[in-house]
C-alpha cells in the first residue's frame, strides 16, 4: 500500500464519517457544516483521481456557493433546534434498514477492478489487461486530463448541446427563484 | 435531409424546434419584464407563447417534412420520426394547457406572467427529454422540465396547498433524480458511453453485467417516478391536487407523455438487449400500478385527486405497450398518449372552468345536476370519462385496444387481463361522475349558473371532444402515423445492430 | 266430408270470435249471441253427423286430415297440424258436439240474465274448439293444443264470475292441477319421440309395437307419465282436488266441462295410446287401481256433502274412476261406453241441478234471502214446484246408480265385470272390483240422498221464497228431456249379448284398439253363472243404496246450514273431504311459497348474490381502495419509504 | 315481392339504411321543436319498419350463410372492417327489432312527458346499437355496438326511470361492463393467435371461424371470457340480479327494448360466437352440463322467485330469466330441434314479454304504481286490457296454440336426448310459470275491485290497441303457424349443427333417427 | 501509483455515501436537511463519475460539471420553495406539511 492509497483511504473515511454525522446531527446548521466537510473530502479524492478542475469547482461552487446558500437559508429561517425524537426509532430502524438493503445490493460493486471492467466491456475470455482496453496516456497527460483546457475543449465542442441546455436550466432557476421568493405576486 | 449533428450548424438545425421555443420564451420573458400589470398583459404573454408553440410545431413539421435524419450517429439528440411525433404531441399539450391557463390565471388572481415562459421552458425540457439520444441530454432535459414544473406546481404559492405540492414534488423529485443519475453513472461505467446507440451496441455485444443491471435498474426507478408508477407514485395525488389546475393537466398529460416517450426510446435503443431482464420489472410495475391506481381512485371525492389516481392507473396501462417491446407497442405508446392527453386536457379544461376563484378543489358532489345548467360541458366531461374508461366509440378505446393488441401479439395474456380488471374497477369511479352530472338533481344551481366558460378554453375543449369522438371511430390516420413513427424509431436504432 | 272435418272446429271458432267481438262491442245483444252460440254448435253437430255417416260407410277405418305444417323442423321432427278421423274420434265428435250443443241451448236460458252473457258464449264456443282439437288431433302435440286449451277455457269458465275471489282461486287451482298433469304428458312426448322418433298416434301405435317389448321400462315410463297427465285432466287421485272447487263456475259449465267432456279426456287419451299401456302391464294395473281407489274414495266424500253441485262433482270424480278402472282392465270399449253414458246422465244431473239452483236463486233473490241456493239443506220438496226437473233428475239418478235398463247400468256393469274377470290374472283386480262395487253402493246412496233432500220432504228455504219457486223455461228443460232420452236409451249403443244386444260400440272401436289388444291376453271369459251373480250383486247394491239413501235422509231431520251442528267423527272427516286440501296446502303450497320467498328470493337472490356476491365484491374493491388511499398519508417520509422499498425490490429483481 | 326488392337493389343498402337512419335522425330530433320530436321519431321508426320488413321476403331461406353482406375496410392495416350481414340466426332478431321500434315509440307517446327530445334520440341510438349487434360480422364492430348500447340504456333508465332508477342504471351498466370486459381481451387474443399462423390480421368473423382450430389450446379461457359477457346479458343464473332492477326501474320503452332485444344478445352471442369458435370446450361434457344445469336452475329458480314478487315488472323480469333459461338449454341441447326452439323462444319471449311490459306501462301511466296489491278486479272496467293481458300471459307460459309453446316444446324435446333429467326438471316449470302468471293476473284483473282509486282507470285507447293488437295477432300466428319462421332459421340451424356435429358428445338417449 | 486501481474502493465509498444520503432522506423530517441529503446523493454519484472518468476519458468529468450546475439550479429553486412553504407554516418540518393526503 503506497502513500496515494493511504491518503485516499483517509479522505474516504473522512467523507463517510462526515456524511454520517451530516445525517445524524439534529441541528440543521451542524448537518450543513458536516456536508461541507464531506464535500471537501470528496474534492480531495477528486484530486487523487486526476480530476483537478472538478475538484476546484467542487470547492468553489459546491462547497462554497451552494452550501453557503443552504446556510444562508437556514439562518434566515432561524429554525429552533429540535432534538431527535426518540419515539421515532422505528422510522430510523426502517429507514436505516432499507438503506442497508440498498447498500447490500450495491456492495458487489466493490469487486470491480479496471481489469474486470475491461473484460466485461471487451467481452473477451480470460484475463484482459485494462491498459489495452482503456488507452493509457503517460502520467503527465493523465494529470493534464483533469486540467481546465482538457475539459473545456470537449465541453464547447462535443458537449455544446448539453452546455447550452444548462444555460436554459439556469434561466429556469433564475425565473423560479424570482417567482417563488417574491414577496408579492 | 441528412444532418451532421457533430457540427454546430447541424446541431442548430436539429434542435430548431427547441431553439425556437427557447427564443420565444426569452421574447415572452422580455415582454413580461416590460409589462406585468394586469390581465391584459397576461393574455398578451399567453398569446405570444402560443406563437412560440406554433413556430416550434412549424419547425418540427418542417424537419419531419424534409425527412431530417442524422448522418451517422445520432449525437446528443435524436433525429427521427419518433422524435418529431413526440415533439408534436408535447407541443400540442403545452399549447392546449396555455389556452386553458389564460383566463384561469386571471380569474384566480395569479397575475404573474412568468408562468408562460416557464411553461415554454418546461416544454423545451420535455422535448429534450423525449428526443434525447444521449444520457447527458436526457438528464439535463429531465431537469429542465422538472425544475420548471416544481416552480409551476408551486406557482399559486399564496395557497398553502400549492406550495406544499411544490415542496413534495421537489423533494421526492430530487431524490428520484439522484437514483436516475446513479443509474446513468453506472451505465456509463459499464460501457464508457453516454450515447444511446453506442451503449445499445455495447450491450448487444456483451452479456449483461452486474453494473449494467444496476444501472438499468436505477434508470428505470428514475422513470418510474416520473410516470408515477406504484410504488413511486405517492407524490402524484398530492401534487396533482395542490398544483394549479392547468398545471395538473400539464403534469398528468405532458410530463407523463415525455417520460413515457423517453422511456420507450431508452428501452428500445439503450436496453433492447436486456429485454428479458427489464420485462419482469415492467410487468410488476404494470400490475401494481393498474390495481392500486384504480382501487385507490374508487374512494376519492375530489375530482382532481380522482383524476390523479386515474392518471396513475393509465401509466400502468402504458407499461403494457412497453412490455410488448415491438413496433406495435411503440406505436401504442404514441396513440395511447395522444388519446390520454386529449382526454385529460379536455377533462381538466372543463374542471378548471368549474372551479371558482380561490375555492377549494372541485368535489364530485359539486358536479351534481350540472347537466341541467351546463349541458354541453357535462356532456363533454362525460365523453372524457368514457374515453378514460376505454369505452367503444371514443379515442380512449382505440388506445386501449391498441395497447392490449400490442401486448397480446407478443404472447402476453396476464397483463391485458389485469388491465381489463383495472378497467372494470375504473367504471366504479368514472361512472359516478357521469351519474352525478346527468342523473342527480342539482343542489347548487346558483353556483352552476355562475360558471364562466371562457371562449378560448371552450373552443379548445370542444375540439378535444370532437377529436375524441372522431378518432374513436376513424383512427386510421393516427394509427398508421404512429406505426410509421414506431418503425422509424426502430430503424434509427438499427444501423448499430442492436436488435 | 271427412276431409272437411275441420269445419266442425271452424264453426265454434267463428262463434267464439264473433261472440268475443260482441262481448266488447255489444254486450247486450243477447239474441245475436244466442243464435251464434247455439247455431255454430248445431252446425258442428251436423258436420259431426256427416263425418260419422261417411266413416260408417267407408272401408278405411282411419283418415288423416292434414291442415298445414305446424312445426316442420327437421325430417325427424315435422309436426303437422293434422286431424285424425277414425272410429274413436268420430264418436267423441258426436258426443261433444251433441251434448255440448244441448248444454249451449240450456245456457241460453240459464245465463240469460248474466251481464257476461256474450263472454260466456265466447268461452263456451272456444272450449268446444279445443275439445274437438283434443279428440281429433292426429298426434300428441296437436292433441296437446286441445288438451291445454280446454284447461284454459276451464280456467276462464270456472273463474267466470271473477269478482268473487274464491271463483278466481278455483280457476287458478284447476289450471295448476292440470298443469301438473301436462308436465307428465310433455315428458311422455319427449320419451316417445326420443325412443320412437314419432309423435303421431298411429306412429306410436305401430312403432311402439315394433320397438318396445312388453313389460320393458320405456313403455312403462311413457304410460305412467301419460297417466299422470290423465290424473290431472280427469281428476284422479292425487290430482282430483281441483274438480270439486271447479263447481264455482256456472252450472252448465260444470255439466259440459267438468262432467261430460273435458274431464273424460284422460280416459280418451288412454284409449288413444292404448298400445303404450298394453305394452306396460304394470301401468295398466296402476291405472286400474288408481281408478278404483278414486271411485271409492270420492264416493265416500260424496256421502256427506250438502252442496248439490259438490255432490255431483265427487260423483263425477268417482265415475271417472270407474272409467279408468275400465280402461285399466283393457276394457277400452267399456271405458268409452261409460264415458258416453256418463256424459248423458251426468250432464242431465248437472243441468237438472242447474235448474234447481236457477229456481232457488230466483226464489231466494226475490225473498232477499242470503241463503246459499246450492245448499241442499235449504231445499226440500221441490218436486211440487219443479215436476219436470224432478222427473228427469230421477231418471238420471237411476242411471248413475246402475239400475237397469238405464244406460249407466250397462256401462258400469261391463267395467265391474271386466275387473272381476281380470282378477284371475292378478288378484289386485279383485280388490278393484270390490272397491268398484262398494263405490256403486255408495253412489246409489248419495244420489238418492241428493234427490231426497232436494225434492222430498218440505221446503226449508223459508216461507217468503217458496212462492217464487217455479219450473225452468223450455230452453232449459228441453235439453234436459233430450238428455233424459239419451240416458234411458244410451245403453243401446253397447248393449251386451246377455241383454240381447250386439255390443255395437265394442265392435266399432275394435280397429282403434286392435293393435293394443294384440299385446294383451284377451279378457278371460267369466262363467255365465258367475256373470249373472255379478249382475245381481250390482243391482242389489244399487237398489240397497237407493233405498237406504232415501230412507235415511227422509227419516233424519235436516236443519238449514246456519243451524247445522258441528260434524262429528267420521262424518266430519268426510265432510271435510279427508282434509286433503289442507294437507296439500301444508305439504306443497306452503313449503313452495316459503322456498320461493324466504330461501330463494330473500336469501339467495337478495342476500347471497346481491349483498354478498355483487355488493361484497364492490365493498371489497372499495375497501382495498380505501386502504390504498390510506397509504397516501401526506407524509413525505412515508412516500420516500415506499419509493425506497420499490427501488430495492426492482434492484434485487434485476441482480438476483 | 322478392323480385321487386331485388329490382331496387334492396340487398345492397338495407342494412346500411337500418343502421344509419336512426343515427341521422338523432340530430333531427335533438334540434327539432319539443312537440315534433316524437313525430319525427315515429316517422323514422315507421320507415325502419317498412325498410326492415322487406327482409322477410328478401331473405333467402334456402341458402345458409350470410346474406346482404357488406365488407368495407374501415381501419386499414389492422383488419378491422365495416362487415355486416344477416343469416338465419339473426334475421328474426333484426325483424323483431324493427317491428318493435314503432311500437316502442308509440307506447311512449304519453308516458314520456319530460325531456322528450333526449328520450327519442336515445331510442334511436339504442335501435342502431341493437341492430348493429345482430348484423355485425366483424368482432371489433360487434364489440363496439355491444358496449355502446349501454349508454342509451343507462340514460334511459337513469333519467326516465322510476324511484330507484340510479341504483338500477348503475347496476345495469356495471354488471354488463364487468361481464364483457374480458371479451375484448379474448377477441384481440384470438386475432393475434390467428394472425401468428396465417399472417392475416383480421377481425372478420369468417376469418376467425375458419381458423377456429388454432384457438383450441386456449379454448377454455377464451370461451370463459365470452361466456361471462354473454351470460350476464342473458342473464344466466347466478348473474341475473341486475335484470329485475333494470326492468323494474326502466320506463316502458326501456323495459320493452331490454326484454325484447337486449336479452337476446347474450344468447345470440353464444350461438354466433362463443360456441362456434370454441366448440371443443363449449360442448364438452362438463361445460355442457354446467351450462345446461345453470340454465335449468335459472328456469325453475326464476319461476319460483317470480311467484312471490310484489311488483309486476319485477315478476315479469324474473319470468324473463326463466324464459331465457330455455334458450340456453336449447342451445346446449345441440340438436337442430333444440336450436330452432331456442331461436323460437327468443322470438316469442320478445313478443309476449314485450306485450306484457307495454301493458304494465299502460297500467302504470294510469295509476302510477306497479304493486300487484294496489290493483284487483280491473277486468270489469278494463275488459280489453284484461283480455289482452290474459292472452299474453298464457302465451308467456307456453300454452300450445300460442307462440310460447312452440319454442319451449322444441327446446325441451330437442334437448331431452342429451339431458333427460335436466329437461325433466325444467319441464316442471310449466306448473310454476302458470303459478306466477295466473296468480298475478288474478290479483290484478280478477277478484273484487276493492281499491277505489282504481275505479277511474280507463280501458285501452286506440293508440294503445294499435300497440297491443299486432303483438297479439303475432302471438297467435306464431303459435299456430310458425313454419315460415322456422323455415327462415332452418338453414342456419342445420348449418350450425353440422358445424358442431364432429365435436358433439353422444346424447344420453338413442337418436330417434335409428327407428326411421 | 496507478490510481485506476482504486476503482473498486471508490465505487464502494460512492455507494456508501449514496446510501447514507438515501437513509438521511428516509429518516429526517427537516425539509432542508432532507434536501441536503439529496445533495449528498448527488455528490456520491459525482464520485462514481470521476472514478469512471479515469478509465473512460474526460466525458465523465464533464458530466460531473453538468451535475453541479443542476445541483446549483435545484438548490436555488428548492430553497425558494422551502422559503415559500415556510411562509405558510412557519416550519420546515415535513411531518407538519401534510395538508394534502388521502
Amino acid at each position: 500500500m503506497n502513500v496515494t492509497a493511504v491518503v485516499f483511504y483517509v479522505f474516504a473515511a473522512w467523507a463517510v464519517a462526515s456524511a454520517l454525522l451530516c445525517i445524524t446531527r439534529s441541528n440543521a446548521l451542524t448537518s450543513a457544516l458536516w456536508l461541507v466537510s464531506t464535500m471537501f473530502a470528496l474534492a480531495a479524492i477528486f484530486v487523487i483521481l486526476n480530476a483537478q478542475f472538478i475538484a476546484a469547482i467542487q470547492v468553489l461552487v459546491y462547497a462554497g456557493a451552494v452550501m453557503v446558500l443552504f446556510l444562508f437559508v437556514i439562518m434566515l429561517l432561524n429554525l429552533e433546534v429540535v432534538p431527535h425524537d426518540w419515539k421515532r426509532w422505528p422510522v430510523w430502524m426502517l429507514g436505516l434498514g432499507l438503506a442497508a438493503v440498498l447498500g447490500a445490493t450495491l456492495l458487489p460493486l466493490r469487486n470491480y477492478t479496471s481489469d474486470r471492467l475491461a473484460r466485461e466491456i471487451s467481452n473477451l475470455p480470460g484475463a484482459v489487461n485494462s491498459n489495452l482496453v482503456f488507452p493509457r496516456e503517460d502520467s503527465a497527460l493523465a494529470v493534464a486530463q483533469g486540467a481546465v483546457g482538457h475539459i473545456a475543449q470537449p465541453l464547447f465542442q462535443a458537449y455544446l448541446i448539453p452546455f447550452e441546455i444548462t444555460s436554459v436550466l439556469l434561466l429556469v432557476a433564475v425565473i423560479g427563484a424570482v417567482v417563488l421568493a417574491k414577496r408579492k405576486l | 435531409m441528412g444532418i451532421d449533428l457533430s457540427s454546430p450548424g447541424g446541431a442548430t438545425l436539429a434542435l430548431l424546434p427547441e431553439i425556437l421555443l427557447t427564443f420565444w420564451a426569452l421574447v415572452v420573458l422580455l415582454f413580461v419584464a416590460w409589462r406585468h400589470r394586469d390581465g391584459y398583459d397576461m393574455r398578451t404573454a399567453g398569446a405570444l407563447s402560443l406563437l412560440g408553440y406554433i413556430s416550434a410545431v412549424a419547425a418540427t413539421g418542417w424537419l419531419a417534412w424534409r425527412g431530417a435524419h442524422a448522418d451517422g450517429l445520432s449525437f446528443m439528440i435524436a433525429l427521427d420520426g419518433f422524435r418529431f411525433a413526440s415533439d408534436a404531441l408535447l407541443l400540442w399539450i403545452a399549447g392546449a394547457v396555455t389556452i386553458l391557463s389564460v383566463r384561469w390565471l386571471i380569474r384566480q388572481g395569479i397575475l404573474a406572467p412568468e408562468y408562460y415562459p416557464l411553461l415554454m421552458l418546461a416544454t423545451v425540457g420535455m422535448m429534450l427529454l423525449a428526443g434525447a439520444a444521449d444520457l447527458i441530454t436526457l438528464f439535463l432535459g429531465l431537469e429542465v422540465m422538472s425544475i420548471s414544473v416544481y416552480i409551476l406546481a408551486g406557482f399559486d404559492r399564496t395557497r398553502r396547498a400549492s406550495a406544499e405540492a411544490a415542496l413534495k414534488y421537489f423533494l421526492i423529485g430530487a431524490f428520484a433524480s439522484g437514483f436516475l443519475l446513479y443509474g446513468i453513472a453506472l451505465t456509463y461505467g459499464a460501457t464508457g458511453q453516454f450515447n444511446f446507440g453506442l451503449i445499445g451496441a455495447q450491450f448487444a455485444a456483451t452479456p449483461p453485467t452486474l453494473m449494467a443491471k444496476l444501472g438499468m435498474g436505477m434508470i428505470l426507478i428514475g422513470f418510474a417516478f416520473k410516470v408515477a408508477a406504484v410504488p413511486f407514485h405517492a407524490w402524484a395525488p398530492d401534487v396533482y391536487e395542490g398544483a394549479p389546475t392547468p398545471i395538473t393537466a400539464f403534469m398528468a398529460s405532458g410530463i407523463k407523455a415525455a417520460a413515457f416517450l423517453a422511456l420507450a426510446r431508452v428501452l428500445s435503443e439503450v436496453f433492447p438487449a436486456m429485454v428479458e431482464l427489464w420485462r419482469p420489472v415492467v410487468f410488476g410495475l404494470a400490475v401494481v400500478t393498474i390495481l392500486i391506481g384504480n382501487l385507490s381512485a374508487l374512494s376519492q371525492t375530489s375530482m382532481k385527486r380522482m383524476l390523479a389516481y386515474s392518471a396513475i392507473a393509465h401509466a400502468g396501462y402504458l407499461f403494457l405497450a412497453l412490455w410488448a417491446h415491438s413496433d406495435e407497442g411503440t406505436a401504442a405508446v404514441l396513440v395511447y398518449l395522444l388519446a390520454y392527453s386529449i382526454t385529460t386536457i379536455a377533462a381538466f379544461g372543463i374542471l378548471a372552468s368549474i372551479e371558482r376563484a380561490g375555492a377549494r378543489t372541485v368535489l364530485l358532489t359539486d358536479l351534481e345536476g350540472l347537466f341541467a345548467v351546463r349541458p354541453f360541458a357535462s356532456m363533454g366531461l362525460s365523453v372524457c370519462m368514457l374515453s378514460l374508461l376505454g369505452f367503444p366509440g371514443t379515442f380512449g378505446f382505440i388506445g386501449k385496444w391498441f395497447l392490449l393488441s400490442a401486448a397480446l401479439h407478443q404472447g402476453q395474456t396476464v397483463l391485458p387481463v389485469i388491465a381489463m380488471v383495472g378497467s372494470a374497477i375504473s367504471i366504479g369511479y368514472y361512472l359516478p361522475v357521469v351519474l352525478a352530472m346527468t342523473l342527480k338533481p342539482t343542489r347548487t344551481r346558483q353556483a352552476h349558473q355562475t360558471i364562466r366558460f371562457p371562449r378560448p378554453a371552450r373552443i379548445a375543449v370542444a375540439i378535444c371532444i370532437f377529436a375524441i369522438l372522431l378518432l374513436g371511430v376513424w383512427p386510421n390516420t393516427v394509427l398508421n402515423f404512429a406505426t410509421q413513427k414506431a418503425v422509424q424509431l426502430r430503424q434509427s436504432a438499427l444501423p448499430l445492430g442492436n436488435r | 266430408m271427412i276431409q272437411l272435418v275441420w269445419l266442425a272446429v271452424l264453426f265454434p271458432l267463428l262463434g267464439a270470435v264473433i261472440n268475443a267481438a260482441l262481448a266488447f262491442r255489444r254486450p247486450m245483444a243477447k239474441t245475436a249471441v244466442s243464435i251464434v252460440g247455439v247455431g255454430v254448435m248445431a252446425a258442428a253437430f251436423a258436420v259431426a253427423l256427416a263425418v260419422f255417416r261417411e266413416l260408417q260407410q267407408s272401408p278405411v277405418a282411419s283418415y288423416s286430415v292434414v291442415l298445414w305444417h305446424w312445426m316442420p323442423v327437421t325430417d325427424r321432427l315435422s309436426i303437422d297440424l293434422a286431424f285424425q278421423v277414425d272410429h274413436l274420434s268420430s264418436v267423441m265428435l258426436l258426443v261433444i258436439t251433441g251434448v255440448g250443443g244441448l248444454i249451449h241451448l240450456f245456457s241460453v236460458g240459464y245465463m240469460r240474465s248474466d251481464p257476461g252473457y256474450a263472454r260466456y258464449f265466447a268461452y263456451l264456443n272456444l272450449f268446444i274448439v279445443f275439445m274437438l282439437v283434443l279428440v281429433l288431433g292426429a298426434s300428441l302435440p296437436v292433441s296437446f293444443i286441445g288438451w291445454e286449451g280446454v284447461g284454459l277455457c276451464s280456467y276462464l269458465l270456472i273463474g267466470f264470475w271473477y269478482e268473487v275471489d274464491a271463483n278466481s282461486n278455483a280457476g287458478k287451482k284447476a289450471f295448476l292441477a292440470n298443469r301438473i298433469g301436462d308436465f307428465g304428458v310433455l315428458i311422455a312426448m319427449f320419451l316417445i319421440w326420443w325412443s320412437l322418433g314419432t309423435l303421431d298416434f298411429t306412429g306410436i301405435m305401430m312403432q311402439g309395437g315394433a320397438h318396445w317389448s312388453r313389460g320393458s321400462t320405456m313403455p312403462l315410463l311413457v304410460a305412467l307419465f301419460l297417466f299422470l297427465g290423465c290424473t290431472g285432466k280427469s281428476a284422479q287421485i292425487p290430482l282430483y282436488v281441483w274438480l270439486p272447487d271447479a263447481m264455482a263456475g256456472p252450472t252448465p259449465v260444470s255439466a259440459l266441462i267438468h262432467a261430460a267432456t273435458m274431464v273424460t279426456a284422460g280416459v280418451f287419451l288412454v284409449v288413444r295410446t292404448a298400445a303404450v299401456f298394453t305394452l306396460a302391464p304394470v301401468a295398466l294395473e296402476v291405472v286400474a287401481v288408481v281408478g278404483a281407489l278414486t271411485a271409492f274414495f270420492a264416493a265416500t266424500i260424496g256421502l256427506r256433502q250438502y252442496d248439490i253441485k259438490k255432490v255431483l262433482a265427487y260423483s263425477t270424480v268417482s265415475q271417472l274412476g270407474y272409467m279408468f278402472l275400465g280402461v285399466g282392465t283393457t276394457a277400452f270399449a267399456s271405458g268409452i261406453f261409460h264415458l258416453i253414458t256418463h256424459a248423458f246422465f251426468k250432464a242431465l244431473l248437472f243441468l237438472g241441478a242447474g235448474s234447481v239452483i236457477h229456481a232457488m236463486h230466483h226464489a231466494l233473490h226475490h225473498a232477499h234471502s242470503h241463503a246459499d241456493p246450492q245448499d241442499m239443506r235449504n231445499m226440500g220438496g221441490l218436486r211440487r214446484a219443479m215436476p219436470w226437473t224432478f222427473a228427469l233428475m230421477g231418471i238420471a239418478t237411476l242411471a248413475i246408480a246402475g239400475v237397469p235398463p238405464f244406460a249407466g247400468f250397462f256401462s258400469k256393469d261391463e267395467i265391474l265385470g271386466a275387473a272381476f274377470a281380470r282378477g284371475s290374472e292378478h288378484p289386485i283386480y279383485y280388490v278393484c272390483w270390490a272397491l268398484g262395487l262398494a263405490a256403486a253402493l255408495m253412489t246409489a246412496f248419495y244420489m238418492s240422498r241428493l234427490v231426497a233432500m232436494t225434492f222430498f220432504g218440505k221446503y226449508r228455504g223459508g216461507e217468503k221464497s217458496a212462492e217464487h219457486l217455479h219450473e225452468a223455461p223450455w230452453v232449459m228443460t228441453g235439453p234436459l228431456v233430450i238428455l233424459a232420452i239419451l240416458t234411458i236409451g244410451g245403453g243401446l249403443i253397447n248393449l251386451p249379448h246377455f241383454a240381447g244386444g250386439s255390443s255395437w260400440l265394442e265392435h266399432w272401436l275394435a280397429p282403434v284398439v286392435q293393435v293394443a289388444m294384440m299385446m294383451v291376453t284377451p279378457t278371460p271369459e267369466i262363467p255365465s253363472g258367475m256373470e249373472t251373480t255379478l249382475i245381481a250383486l250390482a243391482i242389489v247394491a244399487a237398489v240397497t243404496g237407493l233405498v237406504g239413501g232415501y230412507v235415511l235422509t227422509t227419516r233424519s231431520s235436516i236443519v238449514t246450514p246456519e243451524h247445522a251442528p258441528e260434524e262429528r267423527g267420521i262424518w266430519s272427516l268426510l265432510y271435510h273431504k279427508y282434509y286433503v286440501d289442507e294437507v296439500y296446502h301444508r305439504l306443497i303450497v306452503d313449503p313452495t311459497m316459503w322456498l320461493s320467498r324466504r330461501a330463494l328470493w330473500q336469501t339467495v337472490d337478495a342476500f347471497l348474490i346481491d349483498r354478498i356476491g355483487v355488493g361484497g365484491t364492490a365493498r371489497l374493491a372499495e375497501g382495498l381502495g380505501w386502504l390504498g388511499s390510506r397509504l397516501q398519508n401526506g407524509q413525505v417520509a412515508f412516500y420516500v419509504t415506499m419509493f425506497a422499498v420499490g427501488a430495492v425490490l426492482i434492484l434485487r429483481t434485476l441482480v438476483r | 315481392m322478392a323480385d321487386f326488392l331485388s329490382s331496387i337493389g334492396y340487398e345492397h343498402w338495407v342494412i346500411h339504411v337500418l343502421l344509419g337512419l336512426p343515427i341521422l335522425a338523432i340530430p333531427a330530433i335533438l334540434f327539432s321543436p319539443v312537440k315534433s320530436a316524437r313525430y319525427i321519431a315515429f316517422g323514422v321508426a315507421l320507415t325502419e319498419l317498412v325498410v326492415g320488413i322487406g327482409l322477410w321476403w328478401a331473405y333467402d331461406s334456402s341458402r345458409s350463410g350470410m346474406q346482404f353482406v357488406t365488407d368495407i375496410s374501415w381501419v386499414q392495416g389492422f383488419g378491422i372492417g365495416y362487415r355486416v350481414g344477416i343469416d338465419g340466426l339473426s334475421v328474426l332478431m333484426v325483424l323483431l327489432s324493427v317491428i318493435m321500434l314503432p311500437l316502442v315509440v308509440w307506447s311512449s307517446w304519453r308516458g314520456i312527458d319530460q325531456k322528450q327530445r333526449g328520450f327519442y334520440a336515445l331510442i334511436m341510438a339504442l335501435n342502431t346499437g341493437m341492430l348493429g349487434v345482430f348484423v355485425a360480422t366483424d368482432l371489433f364492430l360487434f364489440y363496439m355496438f355491444w358496449e355502446m348500447l349501454l349508454i342509451p340504456m343507462y340514460f334511459m333508465i337513469g333519467i326516465w326511470g322510476s324511484a330507484n332508477r340510479l341504483y338500477a342504471a348503475t347496476k345495469f351498466v356495471i354488471y354488463t361492463f364487468v361481464g364483457s370486459f374480458m371479451m375484448l381481451v379474448a377477441i384481440i387474443w384470438m386475432v393475434a393467435v390467428v394472425a401468428k399462423t396465417t399472417g392475416v390480421t383480421s377481425f372478420a368473423y369468417s376469418n376467425l371461424l375458419d381458423h377456429a382450430e388454432l384457438l383450441r389450446p386456449w379454448g377454455a379461457w377464451l370461451f370463459t371470457a365470452f361466456a361471462l359477457a354473454f351470460a350476464v346479458k342473458v342473464p344466466l343464473f347466478p348473474f341475473h340480479t341486475w335484470l329485475p332492477d333494470a326492468h323494474t326501474e326502466a320506463p316502458t320503452a326501456g323495459s320493452v327494448d331490454l326484454a325484447v332485444i337486449l336479452l337476446k344478445m347474450g344468447t345470440y352471442g353464444f350461438l354466433r360466437f362463443a360456441i362456434p369458435f370454441f366448440p371443443m370446450f363449449a360442448l364438452s361434457k362438463t361445460t355442457g352440463m354446467v351450462m345446461a344445469t345453470l340454465a335449468v336452475i335459472g328456469i325453475i329458480y326464476a319461476a319460483l322467485v317470480a311467484m312471490v314478487q310484489p311488483d309486476l315488472k319485477r315478476l315479469i323480469a324474473y319470468s324473463s330469466v326463466s324464459h331465457l333459461g330455455f334458450v340456453m338449454l336449447g342451445i346446449w341441447g345441440s340438436t337442430v330441434e333444440s336450436v330452432q326452439g331456442a331461436i323460437m323462444v327468443m322470438v316469442s319471449h320478445g313478443l309476449s314479454t314485450g306485450a306484457l311490459f307495454f301493458m304494465i306501462g299502460m297500467l302504470y301511466e294510469r295509476r302510477h304504481t306497479r304493486k300487484i296489491t294496489d290493483y284487483g278486479g280491473l277486468a270489469r272496467i278494463t275488459p280489453m286490457l284484461a283480455t289482452a293481458f290474459v292472452i299474453t300471459a298464457f302465451s308467456s307460459i307456453g300454452l300450445p296454440g300460442l307462440n310460447g309453446f312452440v319454442g319451449e316444446f322444441l327446446v325441451l324435446i330437442g334437448s331431452f336426448g342429451r339431458y333427460p333429467w335436466l329437461v325433466g326438471a325444467a319441464s316442471t316449470v310449466v306448473v310454476f310459470s302458470a303459478g306466477y302468471m295466473l296468480w298475478s293476473t288474478q290479483r290484478v284483473f280478477f277478484n273484487r275491485l276493492t281499491n277505489p282509486l282504481n275505479e277511474g282507470i280507463g280501458d285501452l285507447n286506440l293508440r294503445e290497441l294499435a300497440v297491443i293488437v299486432p303483438l297479439i295477432v303475432a302471438m297467435i300466428w306464431v303459435g299456430l303457424y310458425p313454419a315460415p319462421l322456422l323455415k327462415r332459421t332452418s338453414g342456419a340451424a342445420h348449418a350450425y349443427i353440422e358445424m358442431i356435429q364432429p365435436v358433439l358428445p353422444k346424447p344420453a338417449l338413442a337418436d330417434p333417427e335409428v327407428h326411421r | 501509483m496507478d490510481t485506476r486501481l482504486l476503482l473498486g474502493p471508490t465505487l464502494v465509498v460512492s455507494a456508501i455515501l449514496f446510501v447514507l444520503g438515501v437513509a438521511g432522506v428516509l429518516v429526517r423530517r427537516n425539509a432542508i436537511v432532507v434536501f441536503m441529503c439529496v445533495e449528498l446523493m448527488l455528490n456520491a454519484v459525482n464520485l462514481t463519475f470521476i472514478a469512471f472518468a479515469q478509465l473512460h476519458g474526460v466525458s465523465g468529468q464533464i458530466m460531473v460539471f453538468f451535475v453541479m450546475t443542476v445541483a446549483a439550479a435545484e438548490a436555488a429553486v428548492g430553497l425558494a420553495i422551502i422559503l415559500a412553504i415556510f411562509r405558510h407554516t412557519q416550519s420546515v418540518d415535513l411531518a407538519h406539511i401534510n395538508l394534502l393526503k388521502g
